[in-house]
């Protein structure tokens, strides 16, 4: 679907077309911009510090050249893209750099990171692989030391008010994204997929507040539309990591798809979840990380003792959305090389099948050169579940 | 290459076409050579259906649909029993899984390297200098089937042309070649937990050593319709007439383009 | 008297030089064919015929590239990487890296003017980053691949092309040529895409000042021009740039007898 | 790991120590005595991961560990690793995923579709296990999905993740700083698996046998060092080749006595071999290190390709999952699990003092710099290895950083004014490119055109050396 060229939704392009261009300019104020990946930074500690998270993005038009220089092309290539970029100085405006422990591309390349980017801050927020007591209140401890690095980076100590201040802005903002994902509920939805990942997108690249007030455009603005500027077809869920560039989802649009949910990075993975506001800022982000965002990466036991309940435990939430989504088929979109999901793709296959969804798997290389491939398994899937 | 069938109750008529990336053009001749094999002229179609990797360069088409769905609707026409097809084409192979309706359950396709595709034995062939009509069958005389241990085609080429030197023969060579490009196939149509019947389509269908080959490592018989070249467009064929029988049960207006062959540019 | 040859079978190209005590008597170089051994002969005589020799005054051969192990009258083997940076070190001391651009393999490696590798990398298993691209382009254009770099050059818009499999950049040119793009300006966008991931190697083990190219690729100007543009700075390219791991191996054949 | 191949082909890789030889019966006896064991039934059997450094805890309660890398890693060496990869691979598993996983996912869904072991399943087979404990956390993501997938088709066996994390290295924060809370989240988790088997086997935890046990393997940890550190000798005694059997004991019989008495054996062997003069290769031109990686298991006899041409590997960064305890500086503790959990952290963080000194440095890069003086090394020898993110990336980044900070050879050369002047260059480095298990990805001619002309890099340079 091509965008309207008004209001909110230009302002979007622009932000997502030249990406940073706002934390730029910032920075040129002489404001503190730290880049991160992953969903597992803590935003919200972040802002508490006065200084601005930025999502730092990968190209699929840019070839990874200086990157694979430095690392092998054995990480995942979403990861190196982002590298890349990084080091061809896209994102030169960062005062520092944060990295979770995602995955195993994450962890491995860190040296790589932190020596190949001439940043004055670095750090890595290890974070536990298991749900449990005891990791929770490690990981309290990891965010604790996060946020004294921090402290020690930007000169000014980050109180509990300064926390529970950012956690309200960020929950507001996580507000705001179910809105918008409500429109995409009637059939055909009022906002597509290409304009819903492209707001989020152009969304973390700002201060949240800023971000904030962009999503009210939109939605004001979606809110407007009366009637949907959209045809009827399949409506599809994305099941996958990380999705920041827009091509997937509009080649399925384009094909005569509508992409209305998903379980991306950059869609409710992030959004969804909400930090609880009263109470001890720290435990109720490491809550909030560690406990509800629903990643292949933090293993959940098997508390049913059969296969069927533990897919209903882990991937529950892929059956909620497609249910309220009311959705007719989905794409499991995964990386070569991506460790956490590429594991879980049979037991994905077999609960899709539980929930009667058809399912198109795809591997892919985050490439613009491979849409032409995808182009032929899309389509012939929509013709298979239209 | 570009096939075209004309279908109105049965087969009307099939054309196959030279291969080639000047799509565009190629498919206005294979047209206009099948028109005139049968005389019907132009505005005698009432529906046009184009298929295939160049699907989207047919200038006169009026609907493009995967080779995917064409190949397992022409398919599962020529063989209800199908239950796995196995499309190997010269830019790809795919799989493809169908249910006793015959609808597409699953299928999976392979990625940009000419090592998996029906090119992979197209380049080999011209290094031994072997018309591609025979290799099948060339292949079959081996006793000893060459191991070809470079998966890149280029590199395989290399190989084999070393090989020939000293003194391998061509039929080994060739069944080598075969043995690594069905294993490729095999390897990613398990993906899609093989079931009986298998057919093997696609002009690949129609090298009888690679079909033995295939079948082989399958260990499974494969079937192979009677011209594989064109079940992808005979499945295109069919659906267009089931639009056509579609828009005329519910008195739906047909969305068609204008009746116009292009002028053909030799190059 | 002295009398040594240095042969260098390549996948595509077999080169020899015959060298004396005061320099070069010979130098041949012809398709490599199917049948090393036979190419091994005929190099063998026609660089025997060229300097006025016999079988018999030739105090050592030595052999290098892809079918060296099939000179069967070679006295030793010596890697091509080795050869390569020998011949380039005696004719351009001061080059630090070598790029070697041959028929399947890339080559990659560092020197230090005295003929010693310090590290080297080849590319892989896919043969879509080598020459041979070059050579299936040329088929398609119906141009000599000698003519490729001039016509590279004199291109205003250079397209994008995507490298990727050797054997389906040919379908892509076609394409585009039925697409009505200027064969200047697809092999400009060729020689880019090839110059860049070739450059990505070099990369990987670091590039020292100054850098030469070689092989058959670097025969190539347009190749070598849009490496330039990347690097930023100038690249040598010895003269006969393909002939340089046959001059290594004689080189080495010479030192051998000093021993 | 075993190298024996029942293909009768003179791939058989040629062993330097009889210890060395001495492992492949030892690796089979292990692998029928987990088969024998489930069959009677007395002993459980729990699948696990190497590098765990808490096998002490497994034996104490009497549990017996298949270490399923181990299997894959047969499977491997005995070519026949292909039909479970592929098997995974229809299951939808991508080969881009580690291929011991894919391997051991693939065997046990064959297993379990069959109620009984595949056909000519390498040396009987992978056992069907009690429980299953997974160990990923920092160390690798496979090790924690793993199970979990392989848990679909054996729903009844139960899996235990333990979280086991270190401090990653951080140029401008000391560890010690967080290892405190590292330390108590470690002894929670341990305490966790312990409470876990003792669930499993009804049987409660003898501390006291524990202890043994853990001053047992800390004996042996020691000793370890003090053998391997002989192959510092001129000829080196022993090679990686060997080594990659000798790895054994210290990842898969550790906190056992048998583990700690193949070391007094080998140490012995070497101890005599130095002696003698006798090197793994006749006539050492070379000394190697193999600097990353795991070995392609059905490519052993590369090393002896290797040692062909004169080249000898004294020491890897490989398996050597062992520390010098008298080298860290740990908190004394009478409490067993509290001391692994700070052996743990002291085995993670052992270079990481050293690496905050050299400007540039980081753990891993340290290593290879004093090992490179300390073995009096010529190349670095590493291998990528396309499936496991865990030890093959970051690898071409270590080469780049050590060349950057650290050039140990002396030339001669001609710079642009034609003045000749001296200057050092970094180590020559080779990457060899493959897999651990999956043969596809693996070609002998080209491995063995690189290691020529390695080797000839190593020539050249030798005879250009300047003094
Ligand atoms: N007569 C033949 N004998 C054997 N193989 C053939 C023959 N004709 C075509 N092929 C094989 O089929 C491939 C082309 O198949 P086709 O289905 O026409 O592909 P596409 O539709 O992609 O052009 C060639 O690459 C070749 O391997
Ligand atoms: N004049 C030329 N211009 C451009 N490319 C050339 C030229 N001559 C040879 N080549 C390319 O160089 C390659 C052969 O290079 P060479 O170094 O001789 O390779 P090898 O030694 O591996 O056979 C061929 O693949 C060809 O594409
Ligand atoms: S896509 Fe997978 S491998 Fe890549 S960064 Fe995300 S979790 Fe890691
Ligand atoms: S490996 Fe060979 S056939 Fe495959 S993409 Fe590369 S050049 Fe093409
Ligand atoms: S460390 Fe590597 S080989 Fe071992 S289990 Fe993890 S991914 Fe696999």
């Amino acid at each position: 679907m091509s965008l309207k060229q008004s209001g909110a939704f230009s302002t979007v392009e622009t932000y997502y077309n030249d990406y940073g261009q706002r934390a730029k300019e910032l920075n040129r104020e002489g404001k503190k911009v730290i880049g991160y990946v992953c969903s597992f930074v803590p935003l919200e500690i972040i802002t508490a510090s006065g200084a601005i998270p930025f999502r730092v993005r990968g190209s699929i038009h840019e070839p990874i050249t200086r990157g694979d220089t430095l690392l092998e092309t054995i990480v995942c290539p979403y990861y190196r893209s982002c590298f890349d970029l990084s080091v061809k100085e896209k994102y030169a405006f960062l005062s520092g750099m944060v990295i979770p422990h995602g995955c195993d591309s994450m962890v491995r390349s860190f040296s790589a990171w932190s020596y190949g980017l001439p940043l004055s801050y670095f750090h890595f927020v290890n974070i536990p692989s298991v749900c449990e007591e005891s990791s929770l209140e490690f990981f309290g401890s990891e965010l604790n030391t996060f946020r004294k690095s921090l402290e020690k980076f930007t000169g000014k100590a980050i109180t509990e008010e300064n926390l529970d201040q950012a956690i309200r802005v960020h929950n507001e903002n996580r507000d705001k994204v179910r809105a918008l994902y409500e429109f995409r509920k009637t059939d055909p939805p009022l906002i597509s997929g290409t304009e819903l990942t492209m707001t989020l997108t152009a969304g973390s690249s700002l201060p949240v507040e800023e971000s904030n007030s962009l999503f009210d455009q939109a939605l004001t603005e979606v809110k407007g539309r009366g009637n949907s500027p959209l045809k009827k077809g399949p409506r599809i869920l994305i099941d996958g990591a990380c999705l920041d560039n827009i091509e997937l989802i509009q080649l399925v649009e384009e094909l005569g798809g509508n992409v209305v949910t998903d379980t991306i990075c950059n869609g409710t993975r992030d959004h969804f979840p909400k930090a609880d506001a009263d109470g001890n800022p720290i435990d109720a982000l490491a809550h909030r990380y560690l406990d509800k965002i629903n990643c292949p990466k933090t293993y959940r036991s098997n508390k049913a003792g059969t296969f069927e309940g533990d897919i209903e435990n882990r991937f529950g939430d892929i059956g909620t959305y497609a249910r309220e989504f009311n959705v007719d088929g989905a794409i499991l979109y995964v990386y070569k090389y991506c460790d956490p999901f590429g594991f879980e793709v049979p037991a994905r296959k077999v609960y899709y099948q539980s929930l009667n969804v058809p399912l198109l798997h795809l591997e892919d290389i985050y490439s613009a050169g491979t849409m032409g491939q995808l182009r032929t398994r899309i389509q012939a899937f929509l013709e298979m579940i239209g | 290459m570009t096939k075209v069938v004309i279908l109105n109750q049965g087969i009307v008529a099939s054309i196959i076409g030279p291969t080639g990336p000047e799509q565009r053009r190629l498919a206005n001749r294979v047209m206009e050579e099948a028109l005139e094999k049968i005389s019907l002229s132009f505005s005698d179609i009432t529906f046009i259906v184009s298929t295939g990797y160049g699907r989207i360069n047919v200038p006169f088409s009026d609907k493009q649909i995967t080779e995917i769905t064409c190949h397992a609707r022409g398919i599962v026409h020529l063989f209800p029993e199908a239950r796995t097809i196995i499309d190997i084409g010269g830019q790809d192979v795919k799989g493809i899984k169908v249910d006793a309706s015959g609808k597409i359950v699953d299928f999976v396709m392979n990625d940009k390297c000419a090592a998996g595709s029906g090119r992979f034995i197209e380049v080999i062939a011209d290094t031994l200098e072997v018309p591609l009509d025979q290799v099948g069958e060339r292949s079959l005389q081996s006793r000893n089937p060459a191991k070809i241990s470079n998966i890149c085609t280029i590199w395989a080429q290399q190989e084999v042309s070393s090989s020939l030197a000293e003194g391998v023969s061509v039929s080994d060579l060739l069944a080598g070649i075969h043995q690594s490009l069905a294993d490729r196939i095999v390897r990613m149509v398990s993906r899609l937990r093989v079931e009986p019947s298998v057919i093997v389509t696609g002009g690949g269908g129609k090298n009888r050593g690679l079909i033995k080959a295939l079948s082989g490592q399958l260990k499974q018989e494969v079937l192979v319709p009677e011209e594989p070249l064109i079940t992808g467009a005979l499945g295109a064929a069919l659906m267009g007439k089931e639009i056509v029988e579609k828009a005329r049960q519910y008195n739906t207006p047909l969305e068609t383009k204008e009746r116009i062959l292009e002028a053909v540019k030799i190059l | 008297m002295v009398f040594v040859l240095g042969i260098d079978i390549g996948s595509a190209q077999s080169k020899g030089i015959a060298l004396g005590g005061q320099g070069s008597l010979g130098s041949f170089e012809c398709p490599s064919g199917g049948d090393f051994k036979l190419t091994a002969e005929k190099l063998r005589g026609e660089l025997l015929s060229q300097s006025g020799k016999t079988e018999n005054d030739v105090s050592r051969t030595v052999a290098t590239g892809y079918g060296s192990k099939l000179v069967f009258f070679a006295d030793e083997i010596k890697p091509d990487i080795v050869c390569l940076a020998k011949g380039v070190s005696s004719l351009h001391p001061t080059v630090r890296t070598v790029i070697d651009v041959g028929d399947l393999y890339t080559k990659v490696l560092r020197t230090d003017g005295n003929g010693s590798v310090h590290n080297f990398l080849l590319s892989g298993k896919c043969a879509g980053g080598s020459g041979r691209i070059l050579q299936v382009i040329a088929r398609v254009l119906r141009v000599r691949v000698e003519e490729m770099g001039d016509l590279s050059l004199t291109s205003q818009k250079r397209v994008d092309f995507n490298t990727g499999c050797a054997v389906f950049a040919e379908t892509e040119a076609i394409s585009r040529l039925s697409q009505e793009v200027k064969k200047e300006d697809l092999l400009a966008g060729l020689h880019r895409a090839l110059a860049a991931q070739i450059n990505s190697l070099a990369e990987r083990i670091g590039v020292e000042p100054d850098v030469a190219m070689t092989g058959g690729g670097a025969r190539d100007i347009g190749l070598v021009r849009a490496f330039k543009e990347i690097r930023r700075h100038d690249i040598l390219v010895p003269t006969d740039p393909h002939m340089i791991a046959a001059l290594g191996a004689a080189i080495m054949a010479l030192e051998g007898i000093e021993q | 790991m075993a190298e024996e191949q029942k293909e009768a082909k003179p791939k058989k890789r040629m062993t330097a120590t009889k210890a060395a030889a001495s492992i492949g019966p030892m690796v089979k006896e292990f692998i029928t005595g987990t088969l024998q064991a489930k069959a009677e039934g007395k002993q459980k059997v729990a699948y696990t991961f190497i590098v765990c450094h808490h096998e002490e805890i497994f034996r104490a309660l009497d549990v017996m560990p298949v270490w399923t890398e181990n299997f894959a890693g047969i499977c491997g060496a005995k070519r026949d690793a292909e039909r479970f990869l592929q098997r995974a691979e229809s299951l939808g598993l991508s080969r881009s995923l580690c291929t011991y996983a894919l391997c051991g996912i693939g065997f046990d869904q064959w297993r379990e579709e069959l109620g009984g072991m595949p056909p000519d399943a390498p040396w009987g087979g992978q056992v069907r296990p009690d429980f299953m404990i997974s160990s990923g956390q920092i160390l690798c993501d496979p090790r924690s999905k793993w199970y979990q997938a392989s848990q679909q088709f054996m729903p009844d066996v139960p899996i235990y993740n333990i979280d086991l994390p270190y401090p990653l290295f951080q140029r401008n924060q000391d560890h010690r700083d967080v290892w405190s809370y590292y330390h108590q989240y470690i002894v929670k988790q341990l305490r966790g698996l312990v409470a876990f088997i003792e669930e499993q086997t009804k049987k409660k935890m003898d501390y006291d046998r524990l202890r043994e046990l853990v001053n047992l393997s800390d004996r042996t940890w020691n000793l370890i060092d003090e053998t391997y550190k002989l192959r510092r000798a001129v000829p080196c005694p022993m090679g990686t080749g060997d080594a990659m059997n000798t790895m054994v004991p210290i990842n898969f019989m550790m906190a056992t006595q048998k583990a700690y008495d193949f070391f007094v054996d080998l140490k012995k062997e070497l101890e005599e071999k130095i002696v003698r003069g006798e090197g793994e290769v006749e006539n050492e031109k070379y000394r190697l290190m193999w600097g990353g990686g795991l070995p392609a298991w059905y490519a052993l006899s590369d090393f002896n390709y290797f040692n062909s041409k004169g080249a000898s590997f004294p020491v890897e960064t490989t398996y050597r999952m062992v520390a010098p305890l008298h080298d860290m500086d740990l908190p004394e503790t009478k409490d067993p699990i509290e001391h692994l959990a700070w052996r743990w952290l002291g085995y993670w963080t052992f270079w990481f003092d050293k690496a905050r000194k050299r400007p540039g440095s980081e753990p891993d890069v340290e290593r290879l710099i004093n090992w490179i003086e300390e073995y009096k090394i010529d190349g670095v020898v590493m291998h990528e290895a396309f499936s496991c993110r865990t030890w093959h990336v970051g690898l071409i980044w270590q080469l780049h950083q050590l060349a950057k900070i650290y050039k140990p050879i002396p030339v001669h050369v001609i710079g642009k004014d034609g003045k000749k002047e001296k200057v050092f260059k970094e180590l020559p480095s080779l990457i060899l490119e493959s897999d651990i298990i999956d043969i596809t990805s693996y070609s002998e001619v080209d491995t063995r055109n690189k290691i020529d002309a390695f080797v000839g890099a190593l020539e050249s340079i030798r005879a250009n050396r300047a003094a």
